[in-house]
């Protein structure tokens, strides 16, 4: 500890943010029971996507019209074979391998647009953060505008030039999402400007690009993956309501999405149909979420020394 | 105002706290073996380590220290209002009017605060709510603790504001924090502070943020009003030359830790720990042409570890074996006059 | 291999056998067995034949007897003795609300849109027809025209009911009911019903009560077609146009209340409706204010049914239906419709399916039966053509294409013995949500069709892109695109030669066709009437099926979830008309 | 004050602009609306008619400056369907849209804020957790599916609301109490997180050292000036609830813009989707004008500047 603090207790230097090592982030977030939960859920998600040949018990779109709308736990055709755990859709396919299956369109769209929208926006945020003037301008007028309109008004209508599917649906999402990162991104290179770290850089005679990619990004890394990351939650959601109105993905495609809005049709005899993805994008979502929460009170200085001291009392 | 008068307010409200506290006895208020610490991911930080003082009616005691010496944190303390977590009054007691207020129900505590032990800060500006009007809040204790309507406490904020020296104070009760100036944020804090006749007044460095002129000002006021009502003032302060004008007794506080007691001439003229003897030298003096201050050498402790035996030890020129083992005790310097150094008679002797 | 003559064949004899019973009370009864004998594997797929023959001889009945009357109005006037059923004329005294709940908002209320009942829900309630399709046995009746005769293949003459009042105070006589109609044709309108209908038709005042309607063209279906033209008030028309889209004015048993957009319709009982006194009219004023409610959701509106807030739910999914069957207070009626899914492969140039072997390999592959049976929740019926029993060159003797997987496997290979490359990927195209099973249907149709050796794969396309594909003559389609479309055709003129001129027409809009034999016999048929019409589109409808031109999966049933406290029943035309229904006792 | 007025309206009028253009290019790149229009099976001849009569065959340069400047006047156009000015046809569906947004506001800010202030109360208490899980719920539920569940066993099973329609208090609930979900679970957030960065300042410390108990201190003291960043976040929450109004109007039957705006969408009306964009972003602008009222009657600083 040093002797800058102003309060009677330490705290780290206001400006550049303190290191705490990764392994200190871990133990700190399985702390906290929720938080556990939410990581060990998403990281059996994540397994089961990767290796849904291996983990699915079924072939997704192998049809079954005979075995069609049995409720969860209905014991296979075959003997022998794994139970129907999750019940089967209309077709008879396997909700459980079809769930296993969808997650990874469904990720895969919440991912793939976080990451192109992220990636865009922290771009166009750093911009308008380092260099002020007119570019800022254009670009905060553009996320203001972005921010304050519904953003499945906006992806409807570029989805109605796009025409639906799986790369319209991407594109749109990545587009109509970019602003919050923006937003992010310039806020801290407008506060790391100031900073007597790169003003050292400037003197130094470092480039503008190298300023903001060896300097610059790496400080702003955690909060917009922590952003990405509530972010991703959000997009799997919006994925499932532009495919309620019709206008998302299309079968053969199976995000879970799609599978709320077709299951939905038969609620009153096959309620699992609906429910089950349903509850697969909430405790997905709710996990994502809740990740998103402890890191941000993890990595934020103000917020790290209650949340770590949790444990202490 | 006249303490007759609260009085038989108070007993037309009948709060139990205020019977069960005016009638008794003993010192106004009496903090002993107070400890507090601040649990965090770092470590257990020991802000206070066993403080004791006493304050008696119209008396106005300075605590006296460097920053992070426990001064403000002790006073927090006794109010009762330390942050929680990561806070926590370990040990100690806090007698008012010789009622125990540690472990005191949250709601009787309330009702003690702001009311009998009122408390002032800083940074007035930022010590008042910036989204509400000082009228409003000077009134707000007024409608708390007396129960008044809007239109009396108004009222009475007004007369307030003119007993601290606020001009057109009928006006400016409805302007908001920013509008005032900092010295007049502070006189807006005592008037608040005031509005109940507290029975003791607690300073955190009231004058720190203000320029001199105001701070004689501000000083003067308080003084001014002490007289008035008779009121205990606690002062914290690290400035020497506040404590001179107007403090009665003096304890001055190292690394969570009273280090020495005495009225105001004991600690001016014969300070009896070497950490006093250092602060008496950093005030520059005219009387005196000396070409460097003395400014006592190294830093205060990490108050998550501090050294062992005396926490003065690194710093201090007289330091020796005994120092780094053994934690001195206060010891008797004269009458009401207390030093925790093992070797005070060294320093009175130096001195 | 199976030899398809003899196949049709046993049919007719079948055909003939089941007539021949059916004159016998005990029909019900055979069919009863046939079902329950259902579990012999083997006789499966003759006996589901059978049953849907029984069906169709049933159908074929009342087509004779519309066919009779045809016939008979050639040669003189017909004053058309009108069966009434039993209702006994009723005194207006209307009482209570019956609220429905629909899925489509109108986008207006124009008088034309009257012959849709999704496209103007209640509106046939308001405004009235020359003339009613009796929807049981084929036969037109009365409405606001007493009686007509035909004067030539391109005319007929209608004469009008007197003393009939709109309801904006203006008196219903030729000369306005002309206006009214000529503007309903026009393209004033938007001309979507004479699009809807095949061509255009003119309306003339010939005295008061007397009004001529002709074609250009010769066409035998001019008194038929005025079941679907709605007349609404000529002076309204005249006088104040601006108001025509938002306030229906008819002569019917109900008027218009309120329009809340995007919210509901409701109408009010006309107290001085000319069926209130007369058994014309064919029902009653029962209701003093009906209310159509909007909602898209399938399940919402079985829902509003089944928690009491609505008395009718239109098109209750299959699965919603057999809830509000059990649940107690409320039941669901299934009524078949005109509309029936179809398949059609492009068969032009160099796609796969220019070749008559594969056509008919990919029509043996797919199990209908088990598509209705399962997928469609039993709310169909499996079709062998484009229309349903009820339509004009409905060919009873053919049968839907057997399940034969084995027969397509045979078929591709003798395909591709003769050098075909039978992989080439097929692309099953669908609309996106054309009904809600699609999603269903067309994974089971792929899954089915690359199970004999085809390469399908599954598209659903936005209205926007399915257009584009679809709308295309084969003159237009790219030669090697292997596309096949699933989409709905509603034949609800109930004549095979509308079908046909559209999807199945050298020159159709929509043909990706073009059969010499076929084209012929159709071209034969147009001028023609009565039973050499029906003879000649029945052949160019048994090429088509013959040579898999087009392949068909099912004649789609409609559901209505309705409370118990309602005594309605939905009849084949599927329309809600407000005079035929009434408070349950 | 007048200077920030009229920057104000600039930006909004800018924003306008943008967003009528965005509109326009939409509209001109969907594939042809004519056919879903008049029908799959109508005669080239026809739609040709028609897209003369529409005005679709004119050149863009025309077309855009015909939108413009009929924007301008307050005219986006004549629907493609029912051949009547849009405007009205939106304007009309308004009151329901605002009527459902209002009840949800009124549902979800109090609540969301009481939720949020007892968990700053007590961070890290069960209370705590508990508001913490609910409110993350409420931002990953699917809305349709909240909604069908809800129709399905609040009104139907348990027979409280009506399932579906407009109306008075039995109508209204449902609807609202869906979309308020998700602005319950982010504002209550927000403001904890608000509530325990003021719990941090001086003067809360001087509240407490007045003998406000805690509940006074957070609920009056820390909230007040809390609600500053919260109001700056709410103007997005207006977009989220719009957002969800066109999902949840047409669940329920709710004749507002959001349900008009998914017939217009599915129907390719395009004048009609563009007035209802322009109405909706109108609707924004209010909403935001209106915020930025009330932060600067909370926030004195700006009041008096």
């Amino acid at each position: 500890m040093n002797n800058t603090g102003s309060q009677d207790f330490g705290e780290s230097v206001e400006g550049r943010p303190s290191k705490i090592s990764w392994l200190r982030y871990l133990r700190g977030l399985f702390s906290d029971t929720t938080t556990a939960f939410a990581i060990i859920f998403l990281m059996l998600i994540f397994i089961s996507t990767v290796a849904a040949e291996v983990v699915a018990p079924y072939d997704p779109i192998k049809t079954n019209l005979r075995m069609r709308n049995m409720p969860p736990l209905t014991p296979a055709v075959e003997d022998g074979s794994f139970p129907h755990v999750l019940g089967t859709d209309p077709l008879g396919r396997d909700i459980l391998s079809r769930l296993i299956y969808g997650a990874r369109v469904s990720l895969l769209v919440g991912l793939s647009s976080a990451l192109v929208s992220g990636t865009l926006g922290t771009i166009l945020g750093l911009l308008a953060g380092y260099y002020r003037g007119i570019v800022d301008d254009l670009i905060m007028r553009l996320v203001d505008f972005q921010m304050g309109f519904p953003f499945l008004l906006l992806a409807l209508l570029v989805l109605l030039a796009l025409g639906p599917g799986f790369w319209s649906v991407i594109f749109v999402l990545a587009i109509v999402r970019w602003m919050v990162y923006a937003r992010q991104a310039r806020g801290m290179t407008l506060a790391y400007r100031e900073t007597p770290f790169i003003d050292a850089a400037r003197v130094l005679g470092c480039s503008d690009a190298r300023i903001i990619f060896r300097h610059l990004l790496p400080n702003m890394a955690s909060p917009l993956l922590i952003l990405g990351t509530l972010e991703v939650a959000g997009l799997i959601l919006g994925e499932a309501a532009l495919s309620f109105l019709g206008f998302g993905l299309q079968p053969p495609s199976a995000s879970w999405g799609l599978m709320i809005s077709g299951g939905r049709q038969y609620l009153s005899s096959a309620w699992w149909l609906a429910t089950i993805p349903g509850f697969a994008i909430f405790f997905t979502a709710l996990s994502l979420n809740m990740l998103a929460s402890s890191l941000r009170s993890i990595t934020d200085p103000l917020h790290r020394e209650r949340w770590l001291m949790k444990g202490s009392d | 105002m006249q303490r007759e008068e609260i009085v038989a307010m108070d007993e037309s409200n009948n709060t139990p706290s205020d019977q069960q506290i005016t009638g008794n006895g003993g010192h106004l208020l009496e903090v002993s073996d107070l400890h507090v610490e601040f649990r965090t991911s770092g470590g257990v930080v020991k802000a206070v380590n066993g403080v004791n003082y006493i304050l008696d009616e119209g008396e106005t005691l300075a605590i006296l220290g460097e920053s992070g010496s426990g001064k403000s944190v002790g006073v927090e303390a006794v109010m009762g209002i330390v942050e929680s977590p990561p806070g926590f009054v370990t040990a100690g007691s806090v007698k008012f009017r010789g009622t125990e207020l540690r472990g005191m129900e949250e709601d009787q505590l309330c009702k003690i605060r702001g009311h009998n032990i009122a408390m002032i800060f800083q940074e007035a500006q930022a010590t008042l709510d910036p989204g509400f009007t000082v009228g409003h809040q000077i009134s707000e204790m007024l409608r708390l603790h007396r129960g008044l309507s809007k239109e009396e406490a108004t009222k009475k904020s007004v007369e307030l504001m003119d007993r601290v020296q606020i001009p057109f104070a009928v006006e400016r009760a409805n302007d908001y924090p920013h509008q005032f100036s900092g010295g007049m944020c502070q006189r807006v804090m005592i008037a608040m502070a005031l509005a109940l006749d507290p029975d003791v007044l607690i300073a955190d460095e009231p004058t720190t943020a203000l320029d001199v002129t105001i701070q004689a000002q501000v000083m003067q006021l308080l003084s001014e009003l002490q007289t008035e009502t008779g009121m205990g003032i606690i002062l914290i302060t690290h400035d020497m030359s506040v404590i001179a004008d107007v403090a009665d007794r003096v304890v001055v506080m190292y690394a969570g830790r009273v280090v020495e007691t005495g009225s105001i001439h004991q600690i001016f003229d014969q300070p009896a720990h070497p950490y006093t003897v250092g602060l008496m030298n950093c005030v520059p003096r005219l009387d005196r042409k000396e070409d460097n201050l003395n400014i006592i050498p190294g830093s205060p402790p990490n108050p998550i570890n501090l050294p062992a035996g005396c926490a003065f030890h690194p710093r201090c020129s007289l330091a020796r074996e005994r120092c780094l083992s053994e934690t001195p005790v206060s010891a008797e310097v004269g009458p009401y006059h207390q030093s925790a150094c093992h070797f005070f008679e060294e320093v009175l002797v130096g001195h | 291999m199976r030899n398809r003559k003899g196949l049709i064949t046993i049919s007719l004899l079948v055909t003939l056998g089941v007539m021949l019973a059916s004159c016998q009370p005990q029909v019900v009864e055979v069919e009863k067995v046939v079902i329950s004998e259902k579990e012999v594997p083997v006789e499966i797929e003759k006996i589901v034949e059978v049953e849907k023959i029984v069906k169709e001889v049933e159908v074929k009945e009342v087509e004779v007897e519309v066919e009779k009357i045809v016939e008979v109005e050639v040669e003189k006037i017909v004053e058309v003795e009108v069966e009434v059923e039993a209702e006994p004329v009723t005194s207006y005294a209307p009482s209570g609300e019956v609220v429905i709940a629909v899925g489509i908002e109108p986008i207006s209320l124009g008088a034309w849109r009257g012959f849709s009942e999704t496209g103007c829900p209640g509106c046939r309630s308001v405004t009235e027809q020359l003339v009613l399709r009796n929807y049981d046995n084929g036969s037109m009746m009365p409405s606001l025209a007493t009686s007509w005769e035909r004067i030539d293949d391109s005319r007929v003459r209608f004469y009008l009911r007197e003393g009939v009042n709109f309801t904006d105070g203006s008196p219903f006589n030729a000369e306005m009911a002309a206006v009214s109609i000529n503007h309903s044709m026009s393209a004033e309108s938007g001309g979507t019903l004479a699009d809807y209908l095949g061509g255009e038709m003119s309306a003339e005042a010939v005295d008061e009560y007397t009004l001529d309607i002709f074609t250009a063209d010769p066409d035998p279906m001019i008194l038929q077609k005025m079941d679907w033209v709605s007349i609404g008030s000529g002076q309204q028309l005249l006088e104040r146009l601006d108001t025509y889209d938002t306030e229906i004015i008819g002569t019917g048993p109900y008027m218009l209340d309120e329009w809340k957009a995007g919210e509901s319709i409701s109408f009010v009982g006309n107290p001085d409706w000319w069926g209130n006194s007369s058994p014309e009219g064919l029902g009653a004023v029962s209701f003093e204010k009906a209310t159509y409610r909007f909602l898209a959701e399938d399940t919402v509106r079985a829902a509003t049914v089944k928690a009491g807030e609505a008395h009718i739910a239109q098109y209750v999914t299959p699965d919603d239906c057999k809830d509000l069957e059990s649940n107690s207070g409320t039941h669901c009626d299934l009524e078949a419709s005109v509309e029936t899914m179809f398949i059609r492969p492009d068969t032009h140039g160099a796609s796969l399916f220019s070749d008559v072997r594969l056509r008919r390999a990919l029509m043996h592959s797919i199990d209908r039966q088990l598509i209705v049976d399962t997928i469609l929740g039993g709310a169909a019926t499996v079709a062998s053509q484009i229309c349903n029993p009820s339509c004009a060159g409905h060919n009873p003797d053919l049968a839907p294409v057997v399940y034969d997987p084995d027969y397509a496997k045979f078929l591709i290979a003798e395909a591709q013995a003769d050098g075909i490359d039978t992989s080439a990927e097929i692309r099953l195209v669908a609309r996106i949500a054309v009904i809600p099973q699609i999603a269903e249907v067309m994974p089971a149709i792929q899954e089915m069709v690359n199970a004999v050796g085809f390469n399908a794969v599954v598209e659903f396309m936005d209205p926007d892109a399915f257009g584009k594909a679809l709308v295309l003559n084969w003159k237009d389609t790219p030669e090697d695109r292997n596309l096949v479309g699933v989409h709905l055709h509603g034949n609800e003129i109930l004549d095979w030669a509308t079908s046909y001129r559209f999807y199945m027409s050298c020159d159709g809009i929509l043909s990706v066709m073009c059969d010499e034999e076929a084209e012929r016999l159709w071209e034969e048929a147009l001028p023609l009437t009565g039973e050499a019409r029906v003879k000649k589109m029945q052949a160019s409808n048994l090429r088509v099926v013959d040579q898999a031109l087009i392949g068909h999966v099912a004649h789609m049933d409609l559901a209505y979830g309705i409370s118990d406290d309602l005594d309605w029943k939905v009849n084949l035309d599927h329309r809600i008309l407000l005079r035929t229904m009434k408070p349950a006792r | 004050m007048t200077i920030f007025i009229i920057r104000r309206i600039l930006q909004a009028a800018v924003v306008t602009l943008i967003t009528l253009s965005v509109v326009f290019v939409v509209g001109r790149v969907v594939g042809d609306p004519v056919r879903i229009v008049i029908g799959i099976e109508a005669e080239e001849t026809r739609v040709q008619e028609v897209r003369d009569q529409l005005g679709l065959n004119d050149p863009l340069t025309v077309q855009y400056w015909r939108f413009m400047t009929g924007a301008l006047r307050g005219e986006m156009g004549t629907s493609f369907w029912t051949r009547t000015p849009t405007m009205p046809m939106v304007l009309e569906r308004l009151p329901a849209t605002i009527y459902l947004g209002v009840v949800t506001a009124l549902l979800a800010f109090p609540l969301a804020i009481l939720l949020g202030a007892t968990a700053a109360l007590k961070p890290h208490s069960w209370a705590d957790r508990l508001i913490n899980v609910t409110a993350l719920g409420g931002v990953s539920i699917v809305e349709f599916w909240l909604a069908l569940m809800l129709i399905l066993v609040v009104a139907v099973q348990l027979g409280w609301f009506k399932t579906s329609g407009y109306g008075g208090v039995e109508y209204v609930v449902l609807p609202a109490l869906t979309l308020a979900y998700k602005p319950i679970g982010r504002i209550s957030q927000m403001a904890r997180s608000a509530i325990i960065d003021e719990l941090r300042k001086p003067y809360i410390k001087a509240a407490r050292a007045k003998g406000l108990s805690e509940k006074q201190v957070v609920f009056t003291h820390a909230l007040k000036n809390a609600a500053i960043p919260i109001i700056t976040t709410t103007g997005d929450e207006v977009a989220t609830i719009l957002n969800g109004a066109m999902v949840v109007e047409t669940v329920f039957g709710w004749p507002g813009v959001g349900l008009l705006t998914i017939n217009a969408l599915s129907r390719r009306d395009l004048p009609l989707v563009e007035a209802t964009v322009f109405v909706v972003t109108g609707m924004i602008i209010m909403t935001n004008m209106l915020l930025d009222v009330a932060y600067t009657y909370l926030n004195p600083r700006i009041r008096f500047q």
